[in-house]
């Protein structure tokens, strides 16, 4: 610790006062909350206005959360916001391994979606391969889809439908409200037109302002 | 003549700018309401309360002048010039005897038009200048993770489940193309039913005749089979078995067993 | 409907009484503060033991984080904790690099928050070109728009509406806090679209797409 005449290297006088505490306890406690890891006293100074005192601003900070669902905790050499232990069992911390619905299992779903009721004899054809156990009992599993009413066909085939667990999920207010095929393409959502179909020579690339689907503003 | 005041140099270097700003490529605009929001804007602050008469002008002058350039014009910029010069003349001449909406009217709802995109545009721009989050306002950079109610949270969003219907959906249109085999007659099976059949063919009859039973209802499967059955009489008379002859162009096209 | 014995589903009475409310208010503290994303109040609900009242925690807990470096926020029917805008500079740091939106891509983002809920027409009507490929899968991708209810009008088009994403992104408690909504719907900006301006000189009379009977999500 150098004394009060410096050269500027970090520990000159500041050029303006240090905020006040109060303000230098909010900075740190925006700082730990938002840093995606504990940060170190240097750290935290290194990030606040010259003259700034972290390591008091931590002590307030420290006093204010005393108590609450949440508290400061020193990690080794550096400090973080953690819940109160005795709250743990609020959050079960066991969960969350997240993973991504297979390949068959979105098209499956995909189309109960769009086609429901549907039988397994439907789904099959139109996604041209046949369903596995292990699919259906996914989405079953997750809430997304159940039975629905057996089909008046020979053999009575169940049907699925999609559940309100899975409108929730997507952000649906009801799955009529699912895009079409032709909304689908002329969101952008599709390829262009196999061949000769109706939005023309789509360039995919094209950027905005591009003649592409010129005088469309005429047409609705 | 006096000599040139900074004030006049500048005035008319401004005025050069002016105009090379109006020739601008046509491209740097968004379509012909955005090129008619740039010359508007030049006009005056309020956009309802601008000459939609001189806009007309305005644009109809750029369009001029674009053309003269020789830029390629987008036909959706030349399709409103001609509906602003119908308009111009509405204004200018209004025909009693019309009983569509009036000129003024319409120059009202363009007026009205334009209003609405640039009040969208300044909405767009104060949404963006807000205090975002992950820009000026963070969410908690360690979160400690919030069970679900399973253990394995599955995701998938709902592009995914959109992209995921497109594709089923489009897939045949990308798939090799395979012909419906149901309407199809080969050209196997028409070699194998005609060699059963011309043996007794001693008299000239018409191909048709030789139809397979059954595929002459759709026109599909009347075209397949006529086709196949056409190739295999083709095959049949180059190994010799047959004689095939047309009199004249169009006309029946008829086969009979080779004599022997 | 049975009476008091009952067996778990929801309605039964608590066996133990709730906690106090300063427990419970450290309890949704807790629960807000280790979730990155915004929670509803059922979800807070469902974390807490049985006759809770998240409503009136909340409510405590976001005075007791009035003017901290910290602050509780309201994103729709959701609840989060969030840095303090003014502290934004301090956070720099921790900001990630987003991808630039496209002009188009802000514009329709606009014109959907302020029209919401509004069909694809609506939207090129507005912007006076038609809308791009990647515009709306950009949006979706960002989960700041989804779907609506299709609208009431010939063919039933799918609308599209923002999300709670959306909120949260632009510090938004509700889509009602737009900046300049109020001004815009009494200049008439907002209200259906002027038929005829633009329908071109095809037929200056053609009949407006109607946007009949929709339920605007502004009009009370």
């Amino acid at each position: 610790m150098s004394g009060a005449a410096d050269d500027g290297t970090g520990t000159s006088p500041p050029m303006f006062d240090p905020p006040a505490l109060p303000e230098q306890e909010r900075m740190v406690e925006a700082i730990l909350f938002a840093s995606a890891e504990p940060l170190r006293l240097s750290e935290l100074a290194a990030r606040m206005p010259r003259g700034s005192d972290p390591a008091e601003a931590l002590r307030r900070l420290a006093r204010h959360y005393e108590g609450r669902g949440v508290r400061l905790v020193r990690v080794g050499e550096a400090w973080a916001f953690r819940t109160a232990p005795d709250l743990g069992f609020l959050l079960r911390r066991e969960a969350v391994e997240t993973r991504r619905l297979s390949r068959a299992a979105i098209e499956t779903l995909a189309i109960i979606a769009y086609h429901q009721p549907v039988t397994r004899a439907e789904i099959e054809e139109i996604r041209g391969v046949s369903m596995s156990r292990g699919t259906v009992d996914q989405l079953l599993d997750l809430g997304w889809i159940r039975f629905g009413q057996r089909k008046l066909a020979p053999g009575r085939p169940v049907t699925y439908v999609t559940t309100e667990g899975f409108l929730d999920h997507f952000g649906l207010a009801s799955a009529r409200d699912l895009p079409g095929l032709a909304e689908l393409r002329a969101a952008g959502l599709l390829g262009p037109a196999p061949s000769g179909a109706a939005d023309g020579p789509g360039d995919p690339d094209t950027p905005d302002a591009a003649p592409e689907g010129q005088g469309d503003m005429f047409d609705d | 003549m006096a000599e040139d005041t900074w004030e006049d140099a500048r005035d008319r270097i401004c005025a050069r700018r002016a105009a090379e700003a109006l020739i601008v490529d046509v491209a740097g605009f968004e379509g012909p309401l955005d090129l008619m929001l740039a010359l508007a804007r030049s006009q005056k602050l309020d956009l309802r309360e601008i000459s939609v008469l001189a806009l007309a002008e305005q644009y109809l002058a750029f369009i001029a002048r674009a053309r003269s350039l020789r830029l390629e014009l987008a036909a959706d910029y030349l399709v409103m010039a001609a509906w602003l010069a119908w308009l111009k003349s509405r204004l200018l001449l209004p025909d009693p005897a019309d009983t569509g909406p009036s000129g003024a009217e319409l120059a009202e709802r363009l007026a009205l038009q334009l209003a609405r995109l640039e009040a969208m545009r300044e909405a767009a721009a104060r949404l963006m200048a807000r205090d975002r989050l992950g820009r000026e306002i963070f969410a908690r950079g360690l979160p400690e993770g919030i069970a679900v109610h399973r253990r394995v949270r599955v995701s998938a969003t709902l592009l995914e489940l959109l992209e995921a219907y497109a594709r089923i959906r489009t897939r045949d249109a990308f798939r090799p193309y395979a012909l419906d085999r149901d309407a199809v007659f080969t050209m196997e099976q028409a070699l194998e039913h005609l060699r059963g059949l011309v043996g007794h063919a001693a008299d000239w009859a018409a191909l048709e005749a030789f139809l397979p039973e059954g595929w002459s209802d759709g026109p599909g499967r009347r075209r397949s089979a006529t086709a196949a059955t056409f190739a295999a009489a083709l095959e049949l008379a180059r190994e010799g078995h047959i004689e095939i002859r047309q009199r004249e162009g169009f006309a029946p096209i008829q086969i009979r067993r080779k004599p022997r």
